[in-house]
């Protein structure tokens, strides 16, 4: 695959829906969540309200250079996973900068917002950000342990990284999809899903009232607007590398949407339902079934 | 010269004699019997004069015979007493060995002589001449062919010996003397009987025809033979029968030790290879045994001493055993019988003479207060030869004995034989370098000063000096010596560095020796290719670079710069070798190098020790490997390539080397040397030995891999095991990592874990696998070096290692800030930078080769990076500042440059990864022609997957680049706050200190799963140490000061050994 | 944080220098608020609207119960009352917030916190005083350690009066908030600046133990 | 009855009887008593070992005339080496006396587990 400039147009394009999409789905999924407490809960497009007042305060200040670097990196994790997978099957508009790398690729640029993030807030000299981002960066190792086995998993199953080809096996009816030629990897990854999704019960990060919000508490304005700008798009690029690789990908735009909405509710049904863990608790709770299942998932596969 | 000039050797007996007679005529100064009278009369010099001449003449006499031997080809002469020739009279022969040993008693004779000015003063002349009969008999006990002469000779000895002892004023030494005494004469008598018997049975007295007679076939023969030899052996004080000869050692003055410990353990045991030639195979067989129980039992009773003379007395002893199992391995030695003598001798000769001397000048035997050696470093310098001589360590005599020792009963089968020789050696190291350590660490007592006269330090000086040219002998006679030339430029600069050592300020001496390295890597390396040329490029140019950061410094730096580039020599050295020999060299000199270097830091000294004790047992391991490699590829010889043609042992082989390599790459259960060692070294230092001097053990790997592929041991196969080992290493070097207080402890055990992913990807046999390592080494050799640089100059600013006191510090210090992003970045594998090519790789390799469980462990070491690499430049650089650190300063510009240079390299290869891996694997091809990778333009194409390093980077950098523009618009008018401006509840901080999380940064993450982490490996090999000191305590209780005691031993031993050899 | 913690103190530097710190000119940022920002607006009036639109559709309160009516506050997040429809959301922390209620009668010691958090949100920021207490000191009127009137010491924005008010006064007060806002006249911030040495005067005043910088960023 | 043997044994008995002196006695100087007993074993041994029956001492004088001393006299050679052992075991024994007499100086003591200063 080669560069074309254009293809810069159309992967703007698909960011702008999935950022869309992504802020949609926000509201859509804070709705659910009052609806299930009998409340109206806010508004479909609070959370794009919301973006403009944080980009449009008076007065802002900072702490340092990482402190204006964190949001960009973080912003940058995020578009990055979303530009280096394809996002539809078959649409050359749509495969983004795939040609660039493959499905490990993603794996660790999911690493690179983490990182700088932390950075930030940590500049930030708040203490309470630092406990917030050494249980957050405690919490994602732990949960990335299921996660690396399941990722094994398919990348073994289908003896390839790239995400267009794992695609291309799920293809030909949903009994192709990796959720049922290799159910238990798909389950080993939901659970990872989980941990990534930073809701309840992983969500001791953020535990506002103790750590007011953990790492993001010192920004505002701007750098919050870039950060809830990443907020709309990284879990949905993160979702869509499930979708590729666990449930058949997508062909086109409705699919994937419904897709990602249905994947993101995974978490948030799971979040209505549970309390939250204590650190260690989660990550002894990684280390037990779901290490247990992802070791399964390649066992079977290597008798198999 | 001709043999007319040559001076009958009867003279050496007869001047000794005779001076020692005349002696007697001059005022004996006043000989204190009693102990209330304290001061004795000092006698002149003139009887001293007299005495070192005649000593002179002596000396004299038996060089000019050893030279006339060696270039005069002078024929052995017999000396006729009497005018009768044996068995009728006592003949004498003066033949090349005798003139040997002969000078080698009369140097150390004449030099302790020297030495002993003012003490033979305070003595008298009757010590004088005790002295002079002592030598003289010593001399007797050599040439001697009669054996009742000979039983004379050593009564003259061991009376003498006494005779000095007596002389003393110390009840302590004249106890010691009374037990030498008792011992001695029982022994002497059981000699006697023996000789008696043998005449009885033999019917002469002369050796010769003793031999003819071959008493041991003789009914009754055999108990002469027996008490002949087991006398013998006594006088040589084995172990456990030589209570009183250690105490002897330890009361006796110090030039008398050094010539009871050089010259009459010498002479003792010439007798002892004289006179066996009157037994058989079995008697050779039964020394080597008795010699191998007092090699071990001595050493390990040397481990739990406190009192140099004391300790020098075990290791005398300990030698002198291995001597013994050289002498009755001389059968399966052969040829090689006398240059390994030869070595192990002069070492032991020289060294011990040399230690005992610096005892008398340090005047203590207590270890822990000899610091103040210090004051002169020229005498440290020596004390270092003298113990690297004893040990066996190059260029040094008894290295290239050893080193021929090992590989000819390797390739005699006697494999056991190696292995005890080699742990009694390790034994051995461990308390010799345990005081090297006291020496140049302990604190001295400032009060205290360090008289040297000359006649004291020149001896030293001469048999420091003679190690190191007896050394060369040794290195040309060697077989393979001839390929030894290599060594010969770079190390004359190291000792040219010596020389101006102390007079240049170290920007010279920086300057000089990175020229040089440049020079040496210009000449030596250019030639190099595939690994090696890969390989010089981390050492050599790794090298120069962190070298930079030495410009910091100030001062003169004394004692560092010759070991710097001897360690790089030893480095280069491994590369240019092709054959066993320059290999193994190369490694003991880049190990050598490098403890000096590590034990340079503040607290390093059980580190640097640990490290050595590694080091040495990982040598050790690779003799053997080598000796068996020796043995089991058929041909006699020692090019590196007989590691490709072994035929037997190879899973042994194997194992030897690949442990031997990875005591150097720190493989868990083999690492808990490292952290200590690299944390606590120089700020320039951690880099050279964590970033550079670890890839060693790869390049040994690298060697052992190509030429022996894989290998099985018991139906295992050895790369799975080490691909496992690898795999674990990462994993658990990562998590204790990740629980340090310490910046340098933190990147030094992240560097255990990173060596883990080398050797991980290394055991693959793969193309994949080896691309990875490779790439792998590379990067963790820039990052590794860019971290340690930096954190280094922040540890120089701020005077502390343990991160939770900084915080903050990237207001003061953000160029070092940036060094260690970029380094973290790079170490945690993210893309785009160069970190994740290693990453990208390993994951192809594992899928390719089918170890997902080990990928597995290996990725999450990978994540675990991220929680140290995150708690380093966090609680160093981000938090808050604190009070102490407000005016701290950015590291010094000569720290900085070489990390910046680091960081335009990992931008380079970051940017271009397939300008390094492509040609990488074009020469990988060769040796791994499947699963290759692909290239397309600037994208890696495997089977599996593609990565386009170009396309990520530029990428990367548009997204980052906008996203930054956007925020800076947003925010333009951000108005700059100070530490204190965050929200805190309400509440307003009070102090930075407790405003800064630090301590403890990962407890959730402890909390769960800590229990991995358990110094179980510590605690293993703490409680080995312990339990070798618990047996050397134990066992040393049989000496327990009581003569009779002593007495008894000598009894039992001989009727022990009659139940062993003749029962 | 004590009145010692501000008081200039000497440490031991790591080259074994002495180091004066001075907490309050060191460790504090020692601007003041700058009118010209606090009054900054789009030159294009179509965007300051939206953006005044978008600030009053979007109220993030600070989550600090300063008096009594806290506890009136948790009645709006319930399904009776539910604020969140009208873009009405808590936040833990000043950084992320744009209103401040000041729930009823605040004493001396609270009124220190909450100037520091007041000054810690960005601007355009808006204080709603809940309850009588804060028009006039209510039944606290006399007390020795409550303030009487908020204004003297925080500019506030809007009243909602009550002993305590209703859940249903208090959306009311939300409701006046925004139109106060769109209409371009929730510039609380602004007169904070404007008058800052006048409400620092009042502030310092009542406060004894005043143990930080002028302005709190 | 062979002289000589009869020598031979009484030596080895002499031998054992100054081994057992010198490991048990306490006293220092009985210790060396048992040496100087000892010694004296060993003597009478190599003269035993040199005895031939019926023959006279290898002393050259009125009684041995040169001419059938070979047939006449007992083996000359351990006769001189039981002279050179008598002069080195009175060597031995007097230096060791010399030690006795310095150490009681001293410590005023003649029982030897008083001098175990050095050890281990």
């Amino acid at each position: 695959m080669t560069f074309e400039p254009i293809q810069i147009a159309w992967t703007l394009l698909g960011l702008f829906i999935v950022f869309n999409v992504g802020l949609l789905l926000t509201s859509t999924v804070r709705k659910i969540g009052a609806r299930v407490g009998k409340r109206r809960g806010i508004r479909f497009f609070q959370p794009h309200i919301d973006l403009i007042k944080n980009y449009s305060f008076r007065t802002n200040f900072s702490h340092g250079i990482m402190f204006y670097l964190a949001p960009v990196f973080r912003l940058t994790g995020g578009i990055g996973i979303f530009v280096f997978m394809p996002i539809i099957y078959g649409s050359a508009h749509f495969s983004n900068f795939s040609f660039a790398g493959d499905a490990i690729l993603i794996m660790y640029f999911i690493f690179f917002g983490t990182l700088g993030m932390a950075l930030g807030a940590g500049e930030g000299a708040m203490p309470f950000s630092a406990i917030g981002i050494s249980r957050g960066l405690s919490q994602v190792t732990a949960a990335e342990i299921p996660l690396v086995l399941a990722f094994l998993a398919v990348f073994i199953q289908n003896n390839s990284f790239s995400i267009t080809e794992i695609v291309a096996a799920q293809q030909g009816g949903f009994l192709n999809w990796t959720m049922f030629t290799n159910p238990i990897a798909t389950i080993t990854a939901m659970l990872a899903f989980l941990g990534a999704m930073m809701r309840s019960p992983f969500d001791i990060v953020l535990a506002p009232q103790e750590i007011p919000v953990g790492p993001p508490t010192e920004f505002h304005s701007s750098f919050l607007g870039v950060l809830s700008t990443n907020r709309a798009i990284f879990p949905i690029a993160k979702t869509i590398l499930y979708i590729n690789l666990f449930f058949g990908g997508a062909t086109n735009w409705p699919v994937l949407i419904l897709k990602a909405f249905l994947l993101y509710m995974w978490s948030v049904v799971v979040g209505t339902v549970f309390p939250r863990f204590r650190t260690e608790q989660s990550i002894r709770w990684f280390m037990k079934y779901p290490l247990i299942l992802g070791i399964l998932s390649i066992l079977v596969l290597q008798l198999g | 010269m001709v043999d007319s000039i040559l001076l009958n050797p009867i003279y050496i007996i007869g001047i000794g004699l005779g001076t020692s007679f005349i002696l007697g005529f001059f005022k004996s100064g006043r000989f204190q019997a009693h102990p209330s009278a304290m001061h004795s009369e000092r006698i002149k010099t003139a009887p001293w004069v007299l005495m070192i001449g005649a000593l002179t003449v002596m000396t004299f006499i038996s060089a000019e015979w050893l030279w006339s031997f060696l270039f005069n080809g002078q024929l052995p002469q017999q000396i006729y007493t009497a005018g009768f020739e044996p068995p009728f009279s006592i003949n004498l022969l003066m033949g090349r060995n005798e003139a040997f040993f002969t000078l080698m008693v009369n140097l150390v004779g004449l030099l302790s002589g020297l030495y002993l000015l003012d003490k033979f003063k305070e003595m008298g002349t009757h010590a004088l001449s005790v002295y002079l009969v002592l030598i003289m008999g010593l001399n007797g006990i050599i040439m001697t062919r009669d054996i009742f002469n000979l039983f004379v000779f050593l009564e003259i000895a061991s009376i003498a010996t006494a005779g000095l002892i007596v002389m003393t004023s110390d009840v302590k030494a004249l106890s010691a003397g009374f037990k030498y005494m008792i011992a001695t004469g029982l022994i002497s008598g059981f000699l006697l009987i023996g000789i008696i018997f043998a005449y009885y049975f033999g019917g002469s007295l002369n050796i010769d025809s003793l031999a003819e007679a071959n008493l041991t076939t003789v009914q009754g023969g055999v108990f002469a033979v027996f008490l002949i030899v087991v006398s013998l052996l006594l006088e040589l004080k084995p172990f456990p029968a030589n209570g009183w000869g250690i105490d002897a050692y330890e009361a006796s003055p110090v030039g008398i030790n050094a010539v009871i410990s050089s010259a009459s353990a010498g002479a003792t045991y010439y007798v002892l290879s004289k006179v066996l030639i009157i037994t058989d195979a079995k008697w050779y067989a039964v020394t080597a045994v008795v010699g191998i129980i007092t090699f071990l039992g001595s050493n390990l009773m040397g481990i739990k001493q406190t009192n140099a003379k004391r300790m020098l007395g075990y290791s005398s002893v300990g030698q002198v055993g291995l001597l013994l199992v050289i002498l009755g391995l001389s059968e399966q030695l052969g040829n090689s019988f006398k240059f390994i003598i030869f070595g192990i001798m002069m070492s032991h000769y020289l060294a011990k003479a040399g230690l005992f001397w610096l005892v008398g000048i340090v005047k203590t035997g207590i270890l822990k207060d000899w610091g103040i050696l210090r004051k002169k470093p020229v005498l440290v310098f020596f004390m270092g030869t003298f113990i690297f001589a004893l040990l066996g360590l190059p260029p040094f005599p008894s290295f290239f004995a050893k080193w021929t020792l090992v590989l000819t009963l390797s390739a005699a089968g006697l494999n056991l034989w190696v292995g005890l020789i080699l742990f009694g050696s390790l034994i051995e190291a461990v308390y010799l370098f345990r005081w090297f350590g006291y020496v140049l660490k302990l604190d001295a007592d400032k009060e205290r000063s360090l008289s040297t006269p000359f006649y004291r330090t020149f001896p030293v000086w001469l048999f420091g000096l003679l190690s190191y040219y007896i050394g060369y002998v040794a290195s040309v006679m060697v077989p393979g010596g001839e390929t030894l030339g290599m060594f010969y430029l770079p190390l004359a600069f190291v000792g040219f560095l010596f020389i101006i050592d102390r007079y240049l300020p170290v920007w010279v001496k920086n300057t000089l020796s990175m020229a040089a390295m440049a020079l040496y890597g210009w000449y030596y390396m250019a030639g190099l290719s595939e690994f090696r040329m890969l390989f010089a490029i981390i050492f050599i140019g790794g090298g120069i670079v962190t070298m930079i950061a030495g410009y910091a410094k100030s001062g003169k730096r004394v004692g560092f710069y010759p070991f710097v580039v001897m360690m790089y020599i030893g480095l280069g050295g491994l590369l240019l070798s092709e054959n066993i020999l320059q290999f193994f060299i190369s490694w003991e000199l880049m190990t050598l190098g490098s403890y000096v270097l590590i034990i340079r830091g503040k607290k390093s000294m059980p580190h640097a020790l640990s490290y050595m004790m590694f080091s040495l047992g990982g040598a050790f391991l690779i003799l053997a490997g080598f000796g068996l490699a020796f043995a089991g590829s058929g041909v006699s010889s020692i090019s590196l390539d007989i590691l490709k043609n072994v035929t037997r042992y190879s899973g042994l082989i194997y194992t030897f080397l690949a442990i031997g390599f990875m005591t150097k790459t720190a493989v868990i259960g083999l690492h808990i040397w490292l952290p200590g060692a690299h944390a606590e070294a120089e700020s320039d230092v951690s880099p050279m030995v964590s970033a550079i001097l670890l890839k060693a053990g790869m390049f040994g790997l690298v060697v052992l891999m190509l030429a022996m592929g894989s290998q099985s041991l018991g139906g295992v196969s050895l790369p799975y095991l080490l691909g496992w080992l690898g795999a674990i290493t990462a994993l658990l070097g990562n998590l204790m990592a990740a629980f340090q207080e310490d910046a340098k402890r933190l990147l030094a055990y992240s560097s255990v874990g990173q060596l883990g992913y080398v050797v991980f990807a290394m055991a693959f046999m793969s193309h994949l696998g080896w691309l990875t390592a490779l790439a792998f080494a590379l990067n963790h050799f820039v990052f590794k070096a860019l971290l340690f640089l930096a954190i280094g100059g922040v540890v120089m600013r701020t005077k502390t290692k343990t991160m939770y006191e900084m915080g903050g510090l990237i207001k003061r210090m953000p160029l070092s800030f940036i060094s260690v992003l970029i380094g973290i970045i790079a170490l945690s594998g993210l893309p785009p930078l160069t970190g994740f090519a290693g990453k990208w790789l390993s994951y192809n390799a594992v899928i390719e080769k089918g170890w997902y469980f080990q990928g597995f462990l290996v990725s999450i070491a990978g994540l675990v990076a991220f929680l140290y690499c995150f708690r380093l430049i966090h609680v160093i650089f981000l938090g808050q500042p604190k009070d102490k650190f407000k005016n701290i300063k950015e590291a010094p510009i000569a720290m900085l440059i070489p990390q910046y240079i680091l960081i335009g390299v990992i931008m380079l290869f970051s940017l271009m990864p397939n300008m390094v891996l492509k040609p990488i694997g074009e020469f990988l091809v060769q040796y791994f022609p499947d699963g290759a990778l692909q290239w397309d333009g600037g994208t890696a194409v495997s089977s599996l997957g593609r990565w386009s390093g170009v396309a990520i980077m530029n990428i990367t950098i548009g997204i980052f680049g906008t996203i930054l523009i956007w925020l800076l618009f947003m925010s333009r008018k951000a108005v700059k706050v100070k530490q204190f401006n965050i929200f805190y509840s309400g509440e307003a901080p009070s102090r930075p200190e407790l405003t800064h999380y630090g301590y403890n940064f990962f407890a959730p993450y402890k909390k769960a799963v800590g229990f991995l982490v358990q110094p179980l490996v510590t605690r293993f090999w703490d409680g080995i140490a312990d339990i070798l000191h618990s047996i050397s305590d134990f066992v040393r209780r049989l000496y327990n000061g009581n003569g009779q005691m002593y007495a008894f031993q000598v009894i039992l031993f001989v009727v022990v050994f009659s139940i062993f050899t003749i029962g | 944080m004590s009145l010692k913690d501000i008081e200039k103190r000497t440490v031991i530097g790591p080259m074994g220098e002495e180091i004066e710190i001075d907490p309050l000119r060191d460790y504090y940022c020692a601007a003041t608020p700058d009118l010209k920002m606090e009054q900054r607006k789009s030159s294009i009036p179509i965007i300051e609207k939206f953006a005044n639109w978008a600030r009053s559709e979007s109220l993030w309160i600070l989550a600090f119960g300063t008096g009594c009516g806290g506890i009136e506050l948790r009645p709006l997040v319930t399904p009776k009352y539910d604020v969140y429809r009208f873009g009405i959301q808590i936040r833990a922390t000043p950084r992320q917030s744009n209103v401040f209620i000041i729930s009823g009668y605040l004493s001396v010691k609270t009124l220190k916190r909450a100037i520091r958090a007041y000054e810690q949100m960005p601007s355009p920021k808006y204080l709603l005083a809940l309850g009588s207490c804060t028009i006039n000191g209510g039944m606290y009127w006399d007390s020795y350690n409550t303030i009487n009137r908020l204004d003297y010491y925080l500019p506030v924005d809007v009243y909602v009066a009550g002993c305590m008010p209703r859940p249903e006064s208090i959306l009311a007060g939300f409701d006046s908030l925004k139109q106060l806002i769109k209409d371009g006249k929730g510039e609380g911030a602004a007169k904070y600046a404007e008058k800052f040495e006048w409400y620092k005067k009042n502030q310092k005043q009542i406060i004894k133990d005043w143990d930080m910088p002028d302005y709190n960023w | 009855m062979d002289f000589g043997l009869v020598a031979v044994v009484v030596g080895f008995l002499l031998i054992l009887i100054g081994i057992w002196g010198i490991l048990t006695q306490k006293n220092i100087v009985k210790i060396v008593i048992g040496f100087s007993i000892f010694d004296t074993g060993l003597h009478a041994i190599m003269v035993g070992i040199g005895y031939l029956k019926g023959r006279t001492a290898p002393i050259l004088d009125s009684a041995v005339s040169p001419a059938d001393a070979l047939t006449s006299i007992v083996d000359p050679v351990p006769q001189a080496l039981v002279l050179t052992a008598i002069v080195i075991g009175l060597g031995v024994t007097a230096l060791m006396l010399a030690y006795v007499v310095r150490l009681y100086d001293y410590r005023k003591s003649l029982d030897i587990s008083s001098y175990e200063d050095l050890k281990w």
